[in-house]
């Protein structure tokens, strides 16, 4: 056990702080799941690229600098320290990136990563539709097969699409093999928006944003994908897409997306928060509330810690991540939850600080989005499924 | 020894049941959020024709002069629809702190105004940092260190601020207290944030129950994995906990307001237990409820959000369930 | 809404406490569920008969006072109050004789209730077995047609029989259709322990009482029950035991068993324990936990009351009863938990309390008893269950 | 930055888990329960020969010379197997007290004999009402307001009680703290008690973990209603957030002895940060796996009894989480 960084690492961080530093907008952009906010997120994320931060861990050839796993814990533990703007790419360069380097061909790979990093191509998720929310290997979005064209005929609907609204490209599962059920016969596409057949719509979250977007299919074309990458096409094999999304969606599930930084970075500030109001509020326990965050957020580090060893020495955590996902959902939830005592009689205001100082209240928006944590990447439910069967070897039925 | 409202309170809870799920259905709420005023245009006034506003109020000054027993049932409906009016502050604050305390000038012409519709009254406690609907009110009820003042709005700085829930147009307000505009000392004060937390709280069980009823509604009908989704044990007992939250806030709801009509020694303590109880069953039902949903839980197109929204404000508004119980603590444990 | 009692409630109160406190054992009794605490309280338990305390709700003809439901919760939060003891007597009083009096013969009600008020018999209950527990319509134990001796030759295994190994008479669910499953087939019979056939084995508890017993069955008879009822027989209708058993369960788990003034007067306690140790216990959180507790007795108090009304009025709880039983059970885990706070390290203590005046430390006796609450007479899960399936008409599949 | 254990760490937590599996299974505690001691005749020097107990003593006087990070495995196993011996206490508590503050001669002394398994020493903190194992002791090592104590049995009153956990041997002290016995002050004591609530943390985490593997078998095995009850849903979250407790505990417990061993300025924060985890972890744990289990954990026959017990003394000694809670909240919140 060594829970020191190298000197490498040591001034990887300082190099990260000192930019960051220089860099990070103050104060905060708004959110980015408006169409102004998302605009102001472009800017910055076009910044990143500039200096190589937006893909700390991809090669150099792609935007990145070759970061290890440790180098990006640092690199994610700065950013959110840093309190830097949410990653408006999250989509594209987490969630489909992982697959397109495990699955994609080099030409594949070649234009669309660049791109992606360079937020270029902006990529929505199109796994959710109005019937395929949790049981996603029930979704009947369809692809038929146009053999005179090359390519895929997209029918159906899919939704609660991330910035939808906002974005260019769409990944997703479409079922190509008309007579397969649940997780056969589905091949993951690549699609740009702009093309016929494709209809956008945004709608309102619960915070107030319209991020969410629900995009209709009506004979829009996409190609087979051997050819020119521009056009769209299939990611992997046909009617393979099930295990394609599969490694996208336990990339999702697992470290990537939830760093530790994020949830060290919040409760550094709930404790802030605290000094400055926990003498005012009243409420004996709140006290308690904010240690057992600040604990829990530690141990979520601690356990990434432990995670990211056993990846980096070739034990893969596996069906374990479900205890990642339910610890980080349901721990910001509890840490937004004392914030919001910590408010007390203000904590329903949308706008909220010092005079000359007011912004989007952190902690109501921080709240709500939390509550988005326990329900996506797979409820919390099936997370608790995953963990006690495959885990804990329980029988399924 | 009998725990249960009268035929005639449960027939009058019904009668406003039955206006608000004419006049106040979620197209009226989303109405409010939109509007000037955050209010459903006409409805104050049919609640004034039905007597609901000056329930409270001597029937002299046109009131029916009843007690808090009889308008707890009530703004409970007002709750389960998520009326956005100011029933719960005027009718069962407002009014019969201005009835006890003002002078009978003073309350004859207030009460006879809020009892005809023609004018309300804000409510500003010290333990909210703000007060709902302060533009447009005709006077104000303001708590400082010495009591309860009635106030003109001349003399009331009001500066706007926007709530989460759309239809609660929300201000601070600034004053200097007078010994002119004292009304009652802080008894009268404490007497007020008592109705207050009751009957907030009876609004909080309004709103759990309807959160509840929209989760086992969906949950009977959203289908994955080929059966309903309310056919799985975990979103059972999810619905069968947050039931369980909201029944036993309820009997300590009815038995607050009771003691309040009854001027019970003991008021004060049962307000603290059931703003305590059922703040905590609102915050949990909430959860509860946007777990259920999933992501249609997650959009503004979907009612759920309207509710859940006003509960989020009133759950910490008169106290929050850990100012309660630390009132409890304080007369309960020494 | 009427919160006050009448004059004649009143008297009846005053009545009750002074009994009581001339009466009650003081230091409290030993545990009922030990063969020495036993013999003691079936004195107690004689002494109550005596002045008419042991059935108040039953009429005058079986030893009771023919009170009503009001004065019953008055009786039960004055038992309470006074810290007099445990009734070794309550698996008859309360879960055989209500189905005695509903589906009893005149002989049956006549033979058996004034002996069960006077602790001349005593009833265990044979619901459980090996393999049949929340699911008690799995068991197996079954009772065979003897036609030539006019009755049923018993076979099989009853377990978690509390204090079975005291008792004189065993009440319980026995299969006469053999081609029957699940409910079917079952026939509810009353049969006494000292008969041929029949073996109790007492085991060990939790809390270090032997207070459980298996009950084995080889080849018992037990008669049709139309004759002398001495000999045991059959209650209600052969292959009808099913109905009996729920009569008799929903009576367990619904108000009869759960009177409000055990836990106002285990909190009353609590408020008690909080004043001596909560000033020197370094926990910031018990004083809430306290509090917490206290409220929640006080809306489980209110609930009944809700419930008395009703049915005094002639509207039953139902299935809502399994509320009632979930919380019940959950508060009193959460009260004792927060009386375990306030002992800190001396929580563990069998004996505990000042020198001189050394008592079964009643906090960690009484917690391990309320582990079992969510367990026993229908899991919490299953009550959950049936709270989200016929009350709140969630699908059953 | 490397976090896991090394495979040298390993080898020895297997090699001590093996023993114990041998040597310490249920019956083995079962007699521990039964008998004078209330320890498992012969295995304290099986523990002495493998370097166990002597793990963090110098290899001058019969010790390995290493740190807390490797005895905190090697405890986590003793959890694991309910082991009804010291080991934490001295090993982890005593050996470091003494080598650290008492003088060279009794240090050698002490050591050597604990080393080699021929006397204990007891242990008596300020945070704990009772001690475990007086009867017996060679020596204790007792807490004052002006620090840690090495005190002779002769001058020590011994009171017996009665654990919950038949193998936990508890008694009340009563002594006089004098100059003379003085062994450190108070920043050694709370070393000891740092020491003191990692080790325990460790235990609580091995209990926790046999409690649920306990469980996980009992419901795959266990039918009603014709399937096993492992199936349920209900029974599957159960389990599912036992684990979630336990295996969020672990990685502060490790992280704990890890910052004792390097002599972390926050080690103190880190111990109480472990132990707060270990025994929520530990109580989360007991309590679903007593649910899960029904009637059959509620015998003693069946084993689960004997971990459970001993959590429940442990899950309070050497501080609570709440406890603990203070203390980082203390340190963290000012």
């Amino acid at each position: 056990m060594d829970l020191t960084w190298s000197a490498d690492e040591d001034a990887f961080r300082a190099e990260c702080r000192a930019w960051l530093a220089e860099h990070a907008p103050n104060p905060p952009l708004p959110s980015g799941d408006t169409a102004e906010g998302f605009a102001l997120h472009m800017e910055w994320e076009r910044k990143l690229y500039a200096d190589r931060w937006a893909v700390v861990s991809w090669p150099t050839e792609h935007g990145g600098r070759g970061a290890s796993l440790w180098e990006w814990l640092i690199f994610e533990e700065e950013y959110y320290r840093a309190g830097a703007p949410q990653r408006v790419t999250q989509n594209g360069i987490f969630l489909l990136a992982p697959s397109i380097y495990e699955f994609g061909t080099q030409a594949q790979q070649d234009y669309y990563l660049p791109r992606m990093a360079a937020g270029e191509d902006l990529w929505c998720q199109g796994w959710s539709e109005p019937n395929a929310g949790s049981d996603l290997a029930g979704l009947t979005s369809k692809a038929v097969r146009d053999d005179e064209a090359g390519g895929w005929r997209l029918h159906g609907q899919k939704t609660w699409t991330t910035r939808g609204a906002f974005c260019t490209h769409l990944f997703g599962l479409f079922r190509t093999d008309p007579d397969s059920t649940r997780h056969h016969g589905l091949t993951y596409l690549l699609v740009p928006l702009d093309i016929d057949g494709v209809t956008v719509r945004g709608f309102g979250r619960l915070d107030g944003d319209e991020g969410f977007a629900e995009v209709f299919f009506d004979g829009a074309f996409v190609p087979d994908g051997d050819g020119d990458p521009a056009a769209g096409g299939v990611l992997g094999e046909v009617n393979g897409g099930w295990g394609v999304a599969m490694a996208t969606t336990s990339s999702e599930r697992g470290l990537t997306l939830r760093s530790p930084g994020r949830f060290t970075a919040a409760t550094a500030r709930l404790v802030q928060l605290y000094r400055e109001r926990g003498g005012s509020v009243d409420d004996p326990g709140v006290r308690d509330a904010v240690a057992q965050a600040w604990i829990d957020a530690e141990a979520y580090a601690l356990y990434t810690l432990s995670d990211v060893t056993g990846i980096v020495e070739g034990r893969s955590p596996g069906a374990r991540s479900s205890l990642n996902k339910i610890f980080w959902s349901e721990l910001d939830v509890r840490l937004h939850e004392a914030a919001l005592r910590l408010l007390g009689g203000e904590s329903e205001l949308v706008e909220w600080g010092p005079d000359g100082q007011r912004v989007e209240n952190p902690w109501l928006k921080g709240y709500q989005f939390s509550l988005s944590g326990p329900i996506y990447a797979g409820t919390n439910e099936i997370q608790r499924n995953i963990v006690a069967e495959r885990v804990l070897g329980l029988p399924r039925k | 020894m009998r725990f249960a409202f009268t035929q005639d309170q449960l027939d009058f809870a019904e009668a406003v049941s039955d206006l608000l799920a004419k006049e106040c259905d979620p197209a009226a709420v989303r109405v409010a959020w939109e509007n000037d005023t955050g209010r459903v245009p006409g409805l104050w006034s049919r609640l004034v024709e039905m007597g609901v506003v000056g329930l409270l109020a001597p029937e002299g000054v046109g009131g029916l002069g009843m007690g808090e027993i009889d308008l707890v049932r009530i703004v409970y409906e007002a709750g389960r629809a998520a009326l956005p009016e100011p029933l719960s502050t005027i009718a069962g604050v407002v009014v019969p702190a201005v009835r006890d305390h003002a002078n009978t000038a003073d309350a004859e012409r207030f009460l006879s105004d809020v009892c005809a519709g023609t004018s309300t009254i804000a409510l500003g406690l010290a333990a909210n940092p703000l007060v709902v609907g302060a533009a447009g009110a005709a006077m104000f009820v303001l708590e400082a260190d010495d009591g309860l003042h009635l106030v003109d709005p001349d003399v009331v700085e009001i500066t706007p601020e926007q709530s989460v829930d759309g239809s609660r147009r929300v201000s601070r307000v600034n004053w200097n207290p007078s010994s002119a505009t004292l009304m009652c000392g802080p008894s009268g004060a404490a007497e007020a944030l008592d109705r207050a937390a009751t009957f907030t709280a009876a609004e909080l069980c309004g709103l759990a129950d309807t959160m509840l009823t929209l989760t086992t509604g969906y949950v009977a009908e959203r289908k994955q994995f080929g059966v309903p989704i309310g056919s799985f044990q975990a979103i059972k007992h999810h619905c069968a906990n947050a039931m369980l939250a909201v029944e036993f806030a309820k009997p300590l709801v009815w038995r607050a307001a009771y003691s309040l009509t009854q001027r019970d020694p003991d008021a004060s303590l049962h307000a603290s237990m059931a703003k305590a109880a059922a703040s905590d069953a609102a915050d949990v039902v909430g959860r509860i409820a946007m777990q259920c949903h999933g992501g249609i839980g997650y959009t503004v197109e979907y009612d759920l959000h309207l509710y859940l929204k006003r509960a989020w404000s009133l759950i910490s508004q008169d106290g929050s369930a850990a100012s309660h119980r630390r009132r409890v603590a304080d007369r309960v444990l020494g």
